[in-house]
């Protein structure tokens, strides 16, 4: 929930999705973060994805980091279990939590320090396993919460509020994941929500790990001229040309899009995602174009958003590891022990 | 020094800490080179001195390598039990050039050498006051065996037939063995059956069969099984229902891991008929092989969170790593366990040898004021038991508990009581509530209304909403909530002082074994327990009388601290250099630090009696 | 119950700790919401009372946030230099309604309670037995401030002026500081002289100024500075010749890797014309923000064996990751500073928020048996000093030394004596052998040939071949060579202990105030200085008289063993739950615990001298 | 020195290097690995071409962290010192040294688990840095030290030596290097020391990260049918298409290259670089291109090795940090210790 109260009665009565539940019931506690804070609002996007996609919330687990944007789980979803661990550990956190219960829904939010310092190594792997997730990482280029250091993803020639100049070359997560084998890559700017919320349900959506890089400025510290992550910057440089249109399982298109161009996926458990692409011929199951136009674009300082990438076919890691259905939690103790009799059984190579 | 000067006098300074070699009681050395099969030669005959019903152990001291270097092993085979490593040796089987001196040095006088006679004696294996007997174990070989690779193993296979000639073990059990083991082998049967009766019949025909150090049957085995902690010790993980084990490979703890895996594999998986008619193995359990030592703990804690039994075995290094979860763990009180096969540091250490050295570090694991339930099995079959017992600690205080075993219980094999277990277990998932007590409740404040063990109730995420509420590392008040309030975060983690105290009346009570009237007592712990029985015995026939206590758990019950008093004085004997179990004691139960004195060793091998019987005899001497 | 038992009766209950108030004897405290600039209005009173002669303190407590949440800033006066954190306030400037409650139950009775008045006195301000003093902030800054960006803040500037009215602070001082502040931009600097003027003219007109409690100029302060810790700790390095910092982002220890990098910039920068005329600037150093702590002290042990001096900085959750590579450096024999600046453990704990509970940690940290020297300053005076002491104890020794600071030292503003540096100061490099040296060795052997220290000669690399040797965290000899000999391991193992020993002698001695007859020590440590001393001031007057011994480095001398001995009873005066300063006490001295007891404080304020005296007061009742 | 003894007196003088030393000055202490181990033969090729640059052993630095291939830099240059540090840290610890002391020559040798999973933080930010050093992965597909886990670099299908096969998509440290921007990134094969040689010391020569990603069959535990990494494996699949000659500083070029296909980079100290490659439009400074090719090749099964990629003009750690050119150490007190005056200066900004 962002920092600007809400008036305490509402003035009409409130839509509904279809478990009966309100925008209001996937609200979380008051944000602490700075007023105009783009994590405010990707946590606003969340919290009307999953509205929008009438997620159950006890079935919401979310889990994060260390940093500002490691805070906001606390901001949605009160109704869903949440854990706010320790700085770049949430990937095997959560790799642990899916493992013991498959059939909740993960989303993890992490910072750029968070993912691509102190937590690379568990990124790389998270990746890697194929761990069935949603992963948004809230690049601000900053360690937000330490006050302004550069993080990985700050861009060469970028300025810090103090004036230095960044001279590091930056981590892409998109390019990074994506050369790993992620297997749902997409991209995109806190300040569009039009965009942003479609594809969070598609993540949602994805039997998988699905990363969302979003641009997320740090009004705080990273937010002045000079800054290649601020508000200022990126509304001047990205280019929206990958768009899309999530459609549920019901299959009832909301939007209507343009035919020239569109590329549609079949998601896991039925929807369907549609994508319209400007440059006609991206092919967002290429992962090698996907991983060309986004260096390209780089070099143009351009910052293509959307879901760039998306390939539904990837084992995850449940069918990497032929896990049961029944989440692991659920097993009645007598299937998990074989009992004295097998004991005695197996003592008999002990002899 | 107020320990019982008085009896000086009265000890017996000849070697009564080596055994009196003879029948069913003697020792062997066999030096190897290690990626050289010996493993399976030297097995052999320790399970074939199993089978005849006789007390035995064996210790294996291998390089951190993975071939070509030394490597011993030695086999202690005594008929009342007494199986701690020896120290000096009735033979010395001298298949290494490379520690010829060393290994002729630790044979007792009057001893046995057996070399291989294919080439003359070599120099540094003579010694005048030893019996030497050379088997020409190339040559034997060299006709049977052709291949250069496979003469090399087998020559183990053959020096196994002379020894257990020469110590007259039952030849049918011996060749029995073989036939199992290669049961679905025919060729490698039949060539390790030859080079068995080559070695067999070459000490039959050239020797005095048996030697006064040999074997006679016994009963004693019958419910006794010959295994390694590690095994146990995942056994008792698959046993207590753990589900997910997060993990990093490291010796002395791998195998673990790897023997859940395949247990796992073997009682927790079944086949289901997929639409298109193919079979599909599907797996109760999930075994994640981490990127490191934090992930490993991070997947276990995030495991738990969710409500499974997980665990992550380890050793020194991956404790040190695990540091910041374990307080993470602590604080947000989520069960973990962690196993610990220690070996021996600081740093990497000599990874294939033994210490108990992490005690402080476990006991007292992360930043900030922590503290930790600790488990110290003394053997595989504890290592069964305790790991069990872990997850029932572990969720009944919502914390972390760490069994601290070593790579002498772990990798050894150990004669032990068969393995037991109790069809009506219930187990103990500590308090969780489920959607009818939540419904019963006005709201659900995860860290309020404290049992009588200072615990309070959780919830597990995906099950219901009203059971939802916020974990975190950062300072939070008893109901869950983000605080930076003293009185709200003093309130939380006053809980978790009481609530660690309370589990000193949970873990397992110590051992204790005292004699009337004896004001000394020895405290010791884990593999030190056979060494040190051993030399009470042997103090107690020079008539110097010791009670026993042997810790099991941390923190300390009040029984611990009676025992501390009851005595004028007691020795901790334990396999460190900072005598850290002694400063548990101290700072756990208060104790003034000139009631307790040490006896330490923490060269890397398994305790010896002698350094035992040595080092309490220094003490009373002083 | 041994603690002078006879004192009681001479206490005095009433509440002496709460210094009567008056002139230069009070104490303000400022709720405010973090993120609105509040800051600097604190920071100029502060500094104006600092210049005015007079000795003060300013507390800043925090939250961990960026923005929104409350922060208290508590100004403390007192002529008599007792300047621990109050618990009382004289004057309380509530400007968060949040927290309103709390802000004026803090008041004493008969104080003064200032609020912006632009609108009704809320109803949780309301208290019958205190002045109440309404000044229209918000609205006296409408006209002049039409941003409202810029009003937030010099609302803050404006009730700085009016507090100074009130207290009687040279206006010239107060002016000329923000002249000073803004000389480079006249806009703000106008701005802010305008809001002091409003605030200053208000009260002036409508109160009756000065009030009672007020500042009355003194000199004391010619020879001090007020600073705060972790920039002279910055300065400590720079000046210890530090060349590489290896460093990850995390409160409350991130201004020293901050100020050093801006220190060097300043110092150790200089210009080289390129070929092509251009102009580049060379450093004389390496800051590297590293990805992890791991990384970071993984940087500062490559940088110290390459031979350069080199420290990180660090807070609770960086020392847990450190771990490893602590004992690493400890058993390779490599120096490395690690500055640790303690916040409120465990886990994440408050960040922003102090306490001295990684004293265990620290001792031992790492798996494996192992032990560190640690250096425990008092203030910013204390970490310049010991921060460059840790570098000659480092590279000396060979061995990490960790320097604990905490937050209230490292971040908040203290007067203390202006720094010194002796410029005859040499620095200890440590038995590092040069090429001559080498050239009279036959060969150079690691690990051999200790001094009296138990200190070996190393050899740095890039410089002659005749000194390579390998550098191993795994058991090595005494001549550096790989070793898995249980003899060969001990002899280098037992060298360490003995080497940390004697760098118990080398660390700064303890502080020790003594009046003749007392038979009750105190000990303490660190940021509980003020408090402490202040507290036996008010004890003494009540009739109980104490030593004093303040503790400055670990290992402990011989020292500080006489003071425990040369009384009858001591209590431990430390900021954490587990009491883990007497913990190392007992450990590293073998004291009886019974003679140690304990006053802990641990809930992540600054220490107050109440707490102090009721806690000795509850001890000696008992 | 691998593990094979070698006959103590040489039959006839040995071949001296510009210092006048021998083969033998640049060898170390008894290899202590598995007869066969790929690992010696990488150790044999580092000894081969330190030789031929007549490096001074003293200059060289040798750093590894935990894993039979970290155990190597005993086996090469006993006159050089070296640092056998913990697991996965190594990147950091040269970070360190290089920043105390940049005249040194830093080789850092790891293992795939060592640099890929443990230490994948470390490797991905050594890269970042352009971290002066020849960084070698000895890279076997298994944990060897261990005893024969999957490593992240085992490749999908492959099998253990129990027969489990591995499922878990790998990680291609070459793919990644170049991803994050990596300014050296070669692959080579142990078996293959004339290719070998001459990319160490164009890795020596690099100004910057060089990474050498050398296939290093585990006789042990990973070189049974079924391993991608084993020699037979390595031996059928490898394609050397791109080679090169190294070129000193002097000129003079010692081995003749068809003049068809050649490519030449200019090294820092000014020595020569000339690549034969034989798709004859391979651009060894075409990042992207360098990336597709070994994807394709990767899905062909097939193992590209040479200098893939190079970029000598991109600034290395010390530029990016504009250190001084006197090496840190030696630096004297005097240069670095400001002084009682400016401390007193610096006081009054404290009154
Ligand atoms: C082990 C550890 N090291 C350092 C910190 C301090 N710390 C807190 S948040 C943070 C960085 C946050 O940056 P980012 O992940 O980008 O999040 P943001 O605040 O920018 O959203 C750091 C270094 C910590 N909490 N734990
Ligand atoms: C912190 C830590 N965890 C685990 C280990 C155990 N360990 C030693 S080597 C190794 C893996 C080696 O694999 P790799 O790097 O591929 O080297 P290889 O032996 O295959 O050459 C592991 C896990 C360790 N030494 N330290
Ligand atoms: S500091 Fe930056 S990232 Fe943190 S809450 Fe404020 S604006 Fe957001
Ligand atoms: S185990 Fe494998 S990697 Fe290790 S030395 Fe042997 S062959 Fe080489
Ligand atoms: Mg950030
Ligand atoms: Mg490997």
């Amino acid at each position: 929930m962002p920092s600007i109260r809400k008036p305490l009665i509402p003035l009409a009565p409130l839509p509904v999705n279809e478990l009966g539940l309100t925008l209001r019931d996937y609200e979380g506690g008051m944000s602490t973060l700075c007023a105009g804070c783009g994590h405010d609002s990707i946590t606003a996007a969340i919290t009307r994805a999953f509205f929008e996609l009438s997620l159950p919330p006890e079935k919401i687990a979310k889990l994060s980091g260390i940093g500002c944007s490691s805070k906001t789980p606390t901001y949605f979803v009160s109704g869903a279990h949440g854990f706010n661990s320790v700085h770049g550990r949430m990937p095997p956190i959560v790799t642990g939590a899916n493992a013991a219960n498959r059939s909740s829904i993960y989303i993890g939010i992490s910072g750029d320090g968070d993912s691509l310092s102190i937590g690379a190594g568990h990124f790389v792997h998270a990746v890697r396993r194929n761990v069935n997730m949603v992963y948004v990482i809230e690049n601000n280029g900053v360690y937000g919460l330490t006050k302004g250091q550069f993080s990985a993803t700050a861009d060469v020639g970028s300025s810090a509020k103090k004036g230095a100049a960044n001279e590091t070359p930056p981590i892409d997560p998109v390019i990074l994941a994506l050369s790993l084998g992620a297997t749902f890559v997409a991209r995109s700017f806190s300040g569009d929500k039009g965009q942003l919320i479609p594809i969070i349900k598609a993540a949602v959506e994805h039997k998988g790990f699905a990363l969302i890089d979003v641009i997320s400025p740090c009004i705080q510290f990273n937010n002045h001229e000079g800054s290649t992550k601020s508000y200022h910057y990126v509304r001047e440089h990205e280019i929206k040309e990958i768009d899309q249109v999530y459609i549920p399982p019901s299959g009832e298109i909301t939007a209507v899009l343009p035919e020239d161009g569109i590329v549609k996926v079949k998601m896991f458990d039925g929807s369907t995602l549609a994508f319209r692409t400007l440059p006609p011929h991206y092919d967002p199951r290429d992962r090698e174009g996907a991983m060309h136009y986004v260096n390209q674009a780089r070099l143009r300082r351009e910052i293509p958003t959307g879901l760039l990438f998306i390939d539904e076919d990837a084992p995850d890691v449940h069918e990497l590891n032929s896990t049961t259905d029944t989440p692991l939690v659920d097993l009645p103790y007598e299937s998990l022990c074989p009992g004295s009799g097998a004991l005695a059984r197996f003592m008999e190579g002990f002899k | 020094m107020t320990l019982s000067d008085n009896l000086e006098t009265e000890l017996n300074h000849t070697s009564r800490y080596v055994a009196t070699s003879g029948v069913n009681d003697f020792a062997i050395r066999f030096a190897n080179v290690n990626g050289t099969g010996s493993a399976s030669a030297n097995n052999l005959l320790l399970k074939s001195i199993f089978r005849m019903g006789i007390p035995v152990s064996g210790k294996n001291l291998f390089p951190s390598n993975i071939q070509g270097l030394p490597t011993w092993y030695e086999l202690r085979v005594n008929g009342k039990g007494h199986t701690a490593r020896a120290s000096e040796f009735d033979l010395v089987v001298a298949m290494n050039g490379q520690t010829y001196r060393e290994d002729v040095a630790s044979l007792k006088s009057g001893g046995y050498l057996l070399y291989d006679s294919s080439w003359p004696l070599p120099k540094e294996l003579m010694r005048e006051d030893v019996n030497i007997l050379g088997v020409p174990l190339s040559n034997l070989c060299t006709e049977p065996f052709p291949g250069s690779k496979e003469r090399v193993l087998l020559r183990n296979i053959a020096y196994a037939g002379a020894v257990s000639a020469l110590l007259d073990l039952d030849h049918s059990i011996v060749s029995e063995m073989l036939d199992e083991k290669y049961k679905k082998n025919e060729i490698l049967r039949s060539s390790n059956q030859i080079a068995l009766t080559i070695g067999y019949n070459y000490a039959k025909e050239n020797f005095e069969c048996p030697l006064p150090i040999r074997v006679a049957p016994l009963g004693v085995n019958a419910n006794k099984i010959l295994i390694d902690g590690n095994t146990t010790a995942a056994l008792g993980c698959v046993y207590a229902g753990a589900t997910v084990a997060g993990w990093y490979p490291i010796t002395p703890a791998t195998s673990i891991a790897e023997n859940f895996l395949k247990l796992c594999e073997r009682y927790r998986t079944f086949e289901v008929t997929r639409p298109d008619g193919t079979v599909e193995v599907k797996r109760n359990f999930a075994v994640l092989q981490a990127e490191d030592e934090i992930a490993a703990l991070g997947m276990v804690v995030g495991a738990a969170w969710a409500g499974a039994r997980s665990f992550t075995s380890t050793s020194g290094p991956g404790i040190s790593l695990m540091n910041e979860i374990i307080g993470l763990a602590y604080y947000t009180e989520i069960p973990a366990v962690i196993i610990n096969v220690q070996r021996t540091g600081p740093s990497t250490g000599m990874p294939t040898r033994v210490q108990q050295a992490d005690l402080m570090t476990c006991a007292y694991a992360s930043h900030g004021d922590t503290k930790h339930i600790l488990l110290f099995p003394a053997d595989p079959n504890e290592c069964f038991s305790f790991a069990a017992k872990a997850f029932d600690l572990a969720e009944h205080f919502q914390t972390p508990v760490m069994m601290l075993s070593d790579l002498d219980i772990g990798m050894n094999d150990w004669v032990v009581d068969k393995l037991e277990w109790d069809d009506n277990y219930v187990w103990d998932r500590g308090r969780v509530l489920n959607s009818e007590q939540l419904a019963e409740l006005p709201n659900f404040l995860r860290y309020s209304d404290p049992d009588d063990d200072y615990v309070t109730s959780r919830t597990l995420p995906g099950k219901d909403s009203k059971g939802a509420y916020f974990t975190r590392g950062s300072g939070h008040d008893r109901f869950g909530g983000y605080t930076e309030s003293p009185e709200a975060y003093q309130d939380v983690v006053d809980r978790l002082t009481k609530k660690l105290q309370r589990a000193a009346s949970y873990v397992p009570e110590p051992i204790i074994k005292s004699k009337p009237g004896s004001n000394l007592g020895v405290i010791t712990i884990g593999s030190c327990e056979a060494a040190v029985l051993e030399a009470l015995e042997i103090l107690d026939e020079g008539g110097v009388s010791l009670d026993y206590m042997r810790l099991r758990g941390f923190p300390f019950d009040q029984s611990v601290r009676k025992f501390i008093d009851d005595h004028e004085n007691c020795i901790v004997v334990e396999q460190n250099r900072d005598a850290q179990l002694r400063s548990l004691l101290i700072l756990d139960l208060g104790v003034d630090p000139n009631l307790l004195r040490s006896v330490l060793s923490y060269g890397g091998f398994p305790l010896s009696t002698k350094s035992v019987v040595e080092g309490i005899e220094d003490l009373i001497k002083d």
